[in-house]
């Protein structure tokens, strides 16, 4: 096939890209090579427009072994010990084949992290679906959900936590972010650099056919109507071959025959070796015949873009092939030598004895287009002045049972239980808490994950949307005991082509880096998914933010269940009855807009350090973060799970009782003390100089809010757990 | 006492069960599919996860592998053989116990804490337990029992149901059959009580941080039943 | 030569996968289905061109592992 | 009347369950085997006797809910 301008952005490609690339190569690219520019140097694997912004993450800290840039971030643990995480997004094809994009979805952010050395020990996911009313939602719900339960499950990894949120500006173009933790021994871990010369090239796992040819550029672009004839290239995934595959490589890994190794995920052949060569500062020479195919005569072009799932490349030191083979025999998986590295610096491949093409390394790389995109800045919305008489006929129970059934409140039983949360034995904390937890095997030590996001604030004023999600993570970590150390982010968004997207990009990954540098809280690894949108309308913007954190003491770990009878529940934090954005507010006062609560990230520091400090000295029976729906859902939540009813003290504030119990300002959290402690627990707080206040007791069975209002436990519980159910059901 | 625990390719809860199994006193080993010979056992157990990726049905491949013949002659001449989740498909498939695992009737897997009940303790497995209802834990897609008439009431006639899903105070009713399972059915045994298949999951309660400890109630009882 | 196979659900085992199909088709508007039964299909492509032994073979997989006695039946339906 | 209905991955699109099949067969000694898909079978009991519209009722099914055309095919088979 010719190859011309058309053809170029028939690819995806601007036409002064392709001018770019025949500038650069002083010639014409053949079809093969315009196939492997058009996947390096498209959105998903080149960070175009994105890269310039990316800079500004806050990415260092004591604790990271790996920032971005690698398969996935290192943190360190202590005792030799690393965890190694990231969370990745697969939203188009999800929302094509919601079982195998999820299920792939789920299945390449294992391989990211497994590729380093490191036993997947934890899956999380973050999904968004559109309207409950829209038509698709259920069927995409089910789909994802069984999707990530088939590959995860069968893995043997188990999902301790998530998000679901759903949202009409979801309805053609779903979310889905999976992330994966693995643990790994400080000085056992893989990269990605190739070094030395002459060393061979090995492929490992499935064989190559023609699926998901182009999937990497499918990531990158808009949906349309023609989205039809985008379909054959989603990848079915194979689970078992990928448990297959994560065995064999911690096997080949226990020994010291690696030197590099990378799996090949979005531009499966052509970005994985051009990466590893790229890093070594080397060539790469392959042949074309020795992969592994699937299919009877595919084309050098299919094999370098087919992204075929559970596929690894691999350089090996010299002389270790056969050790390597064996291994990979006894897992019944395919083993090939396909190439070596080189020292002219350029990919070259070869086909039936001749070479079909030879590119400079670097024009691949460090030439790829980088755009400054135009941005708008956007302005702090004016706050709503709410008239007393609206909240005279709302009734305080009828507000709770409508909130905490919602949507993006309610359980997500239905979903996690469908999900293994224990297998490998060391589930201490399961879905449906603050974070999910797991202990570090055979040791005292347990690590907490979280993920989260806040679209609604994002898309209200994204600069504090962005502090906004960073600093929910770490309380959701502070919440079940553990220090924050660093976290992982999935930036979804629409077009980075359309300025109010873009800065929104912008001002989302400043809000970010302004939380995680303040709380020390760095960005390790992460991805970025643009033209999340149909047609003209992007989606509202969804930065999904991973935390991790760690418990030296696992039998310190904290959960939000109400404990005992007669205990006292306490207000860390100050409540300024901020309603704009919150649940009550868009869902009851039916009002969109205003600014959402502001971040203050002295206080958010100061509570959370404190909440860990009285932890720490064992002051606390249980504790919870207040996040959408206020107070009076948190409260909620913590009766449910403990089965407990709570007496609540009438308020102090001036501000009125909605405000007050639903009000969403930040950095404030809920905690339960034995009466004795109280003092003590007072005193710790008044010195470090952070707002507290008695909200309560708990009791039996009831909520009782005032002298008028009791709403059992039990009933809240159906409240809050049917929703989900019938609407699947 | 010695254990072997079989790895097929896709096990997953294989170390899982070495753990449990280790920490209340076996000395275990860990057998690998395509071997010929088992190691001299006490007990050998199939553990959970998808081995073959539950493809086909459940449990058919992994009952064709090579250990399988090993195992299908040592519960012949009378040993101990326990199949967990998966294992339990593997047995039901190589026709060490009988009956088949269907889908669960809602068509979703489950994972939770349920309440069985132990039906017959007249066997190695739960002599000498001084408890009825347990709570164990369950994962599983495929694990609602099913067969024939005919074999229902031949399994009934020989007291082979092991466990029965039930509510905590031990009720069989069918609000807590989790998964469809004929009569409740949680576990079985064989005609002579030496092969047991069950579809909770003991090795996930066996410290009290995890989901419960009934777990190690069961474990430790077993032990000192084989001694 | 490809065979392919049929196996299906014996008439008394519940087919929970069937029944749902069946009530989600009903939700959708299509109102004149009696039932639904849901089972598995096979192609095997053998080394075989005499169409008998081809078929022979094929059933034999279909006893020792593509189908579960006990709860489904097996058809050889179609030699290409 | 009854209408039958297969339903098969796309020619390009992997086969996990097929590929894991086949090597089982293989390993069991049949070892003549060249390739195994695996697809799904639905027979469907529809209240309409005329054989034409029948199967345009199945396709329709087909279309809307049973086939994911991104990676599978249909094909109507019998009638009975
Ligand atoms: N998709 C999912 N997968 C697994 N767990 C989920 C999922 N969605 C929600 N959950 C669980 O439900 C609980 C409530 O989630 P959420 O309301 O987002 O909690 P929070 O407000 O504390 O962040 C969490 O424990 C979370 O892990
Ligand atoms: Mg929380």
């Amino acid at each position: 096939m010719l190859v011309n301008e058309k053809v170029a952005i028939e690819h995806g490609l601007k036409a002064e890209e392709y001018r770019k690339i025949c500038d650069l190569l002083k010639r014409v690219p053949n079809i093969t090579e315009l196939g492997i520019f058009s996947a390096m140097w498209n959105e998903h694997c080149s960070y175009k427009s994105s890269r310039l912004h990316l800079k500004k993450l806050h990415t260092k800290g004591k604790k990271v072994i790996q920032g971005p840039g690698e398969n996935a971030g290192v943190i360190d643990i202590e005792d030799g010990d690393a965890i190694v995480f990231k969370i990745e997004s697969h939203n188009h094809p999800s929302f094509i084949e919601p079982y195998q994009g999820a299920a792939t979805g789920v299945g390449g952010i294992m391989r990211d992290v497994f590729t380093m050395g490191a036993r997947p020990i934890a899956n999380l996911n973050s999904i968004h679906f559109g309207s409950p009313q829209n038509k698709k939602t259920k069927n995409l719900l089910r789909g994802v959900v069984h999707g990530i339960g088939g590959y995860g499950n069968c893995m043997g990894v188990p999902t301790i936590g998530g998000q679901t949120s759903f949202d009409s500006s979801y309805n053609g173009n779903i979310l889905v972010n999976a992330m994966t933790l693995g643990l790994v021994k400080k000085n056992k871990i893989f990269y990605s650099k190739a070094a030395g010369l002459n060393k061979p090239v090995i492929y490992v796992g499935s064989k190559t056919g023609r699926d998901g040819i182009h999937g990497a550029s499918m990531a990158s672009a808009n949906f349309d109507e023609k989205i039809e004839e985008k379909k054959p290239t989603v990848q079915v995934g194979d689970p078992f071959t990928e448990k297959l595959l994560l065995e064999a490589c911690l096997e080949l890994m226990s020994g010291d025959s690696i030197i590099a190794i990378q799996d090949m995920g979005a531009a499966g052949l052509t970005s994985s070796s051009i990466e590893m060569a790229s890093k070594g500062n080397l060539g790469i020479e392959i042949n074309l015949n020795k992969v592994p195919c699937r299919e009877t005569k595919m084309t050098p072009y299919e094999i370098m873009l087919s992204e075929s799932q559970e596929r690894m490349l691999i350089v090996l030191e010299n002389g270790k092939e056969d050790l390597a083979k064996k291994i990979f025999d006894k897992w019944n998986l395919d083993f090939a030598v396909i190439g070596k590295t080189t020292n002219s610096k350029n990919i070259e491949l070869f086909f039936n004895e001749k070479q079909i093409a030879n590119i400079p390394i670097n024009i691949l790389v460090e030439k790829s287009p980088m755009y400054d995109r135009k941005w708008k800045k956007s302005k702090l919305p004016k706050k709503n002045r709410f008239k007393k008489n609206i909240f005279s006929n709302l009734k305080i129970k009828d507000v709770l049972k409508k909130i905490i059934s919602n949507p993006n409140i309610c359980s997500k039983e239905w979903i996690w239980q469908q999900y293994d949360h224990t297998v490998m034995g060391d589930t201490i904390q399961k879905p449906g808490g603050d974070s999910g937890v797991i202990r570090v095997h055979g040791t005292d030590k347990a690590v907490a994950a979280t993920v989260d996001s806040s679209a609604v604030y994002c898309w209200a004023h994204p600069l504090t949307g962005g502090k906004q999600v960073v600093a929910e993570s770490w309380r959701n970590l502070i919440s079940v005991g553990a220090t924050p150390i660093a976290i992982t982010n999935c930036l979804n968004f629409g077009s980075p082509e359309n300025e109010d997207n873009m800065g929104e990009f912008v001002e989302c990954v400043e809000g970010i880096s302004e939380a995680s540098k303040y709380l020390n809280f760095p960005v390790v690894s992460g991805n970025v998914s643009f033209y999340n949108q149909t047609k003209e309308m992007g989606i509202k913007p969804t930065p999904s933010i991973g935390g991790v954190g760690l418990i030296k003491n696992y039998k310190k770990m904290m959960t939000m269940d109400f404990k005992d009878i007669d205990n006292l529940v306490l207000i860390i934090g100050k409540t300024e009855g901020h309603l704009d954005q919150s649940l009550f507010a868009r869902i009851i006062l039916d009002e969109k807009n205003g600014p959402p609560p502001e971040v203050n990230l002295f206080n958010e520091k100061n509570n959370g350090i404190s909440l860990l400090d009285l932890i720490e000295k064992d002051l606390i029976k249980s504790a919870h973060d207040i996040s959408l729906g206020g107070i009076l859902t948190a409260l909620t939540k913590m009766c449910i799970k403990g089965n407990k009813g709570i007496k609540l003290n009438k308020p102090k504030n001036l501000i009125n009782g909605f405000s007050y119990f639903f009000a969403e300002d930040q950095g404030r959290y809920i905690i339960e003390i034995e009466p004795k402690k109280l003092k003590e627990v007072n005193k710790i707080l008044d010195k470090n100089s952070v707002h507290h206040e008695e909200i309560g007791v708990i009791i039996k069975n009831d909520m009782i809010i005032d002298e008028k209002t009791k709403v059992t436990i039990d009933e809240l519980k159906s409240y809050n757990t049917n929703w989900l159910r019938n609407f699947m059901n | 006492m010695k254990s072997s625990v079989i790895t097929f390719p896709g096990s997953n809860c294989d170390r899982d069960m070495d753990v449990a199994l280790k920490k209340f006193g076996f000395n275990n080993k860990m057998v690998w599919h395509d071997d010929i010979e088992l190691p001299k056992s006490d007990l050998v157990v199939l553990p959970g996860g998808f081995s073959y990726g539950d493809y086909l049905r459940c449990g058919s491949m992994a009952s064709k592998s090579k250990i399988m013949q090993s195992v299908i002659n040592f519960a012949k001449s009378g040993g101990l053989v326990m199949g967990i989740c998966n294992g339990f498909q593997i047995l039901v498939e190589s026709g060490l116990v009988p009956g088949v695992l269907l889908r669960n009737k809602y068509l979703e897997f489950i994972c939770k804490n349920v309440f069985v009940k132990i039906n017959n303790k007249d066997n190695p497995y739960f002599k000498n337990l001084n408890k009825e209802v347990f709570e164990l834990h369950i994962a599983h897609n495929e694990g609602n029992y099913f067969c024939t008439r005919d074999q229902l009431k031949e399994i009934e006639d020989n007291n082979q149901i092991a466990i029965y899903y039930c509510n905590d105070n031990g009720e069989t009713k069918e609000i807590s059959n989790p998964n469809g399972s004929i009569n409740n059915i949680a576990g079985i045994f064989n005609k002579e009580k030496n092969v047991l298949g069950m579809m909770p999951h003991p090795e996930r309660m066996i410290d009290q941080s995890l989901s419960g400890e009934d777990g190690s109630i069961f474990f430790k009882n077993l032990i000192n039943n084989i001694k | 030569m490809k065979i392919s196979a049929i196996i299906t659900l014996k008439k008394d085992v519940l087919d929970p996968q069937g029944k749902v199909i069946h009530k989600t088709l009903d939700g959708m508007g299509f109102k004149d289905v009696n039932g639904v039964r849901q089972g598995k299909y096979f192609e095997i492509d053998v080394n075989e061109n005499d169409p008998t032994k081809a078929r022979g073979l094929v059933e034999d997989m279909c006893k020792k592992l593509l189908t579960n006695l006990v709860i489904e039946n097996y058809k050889i339906i179609e030699t290409q």
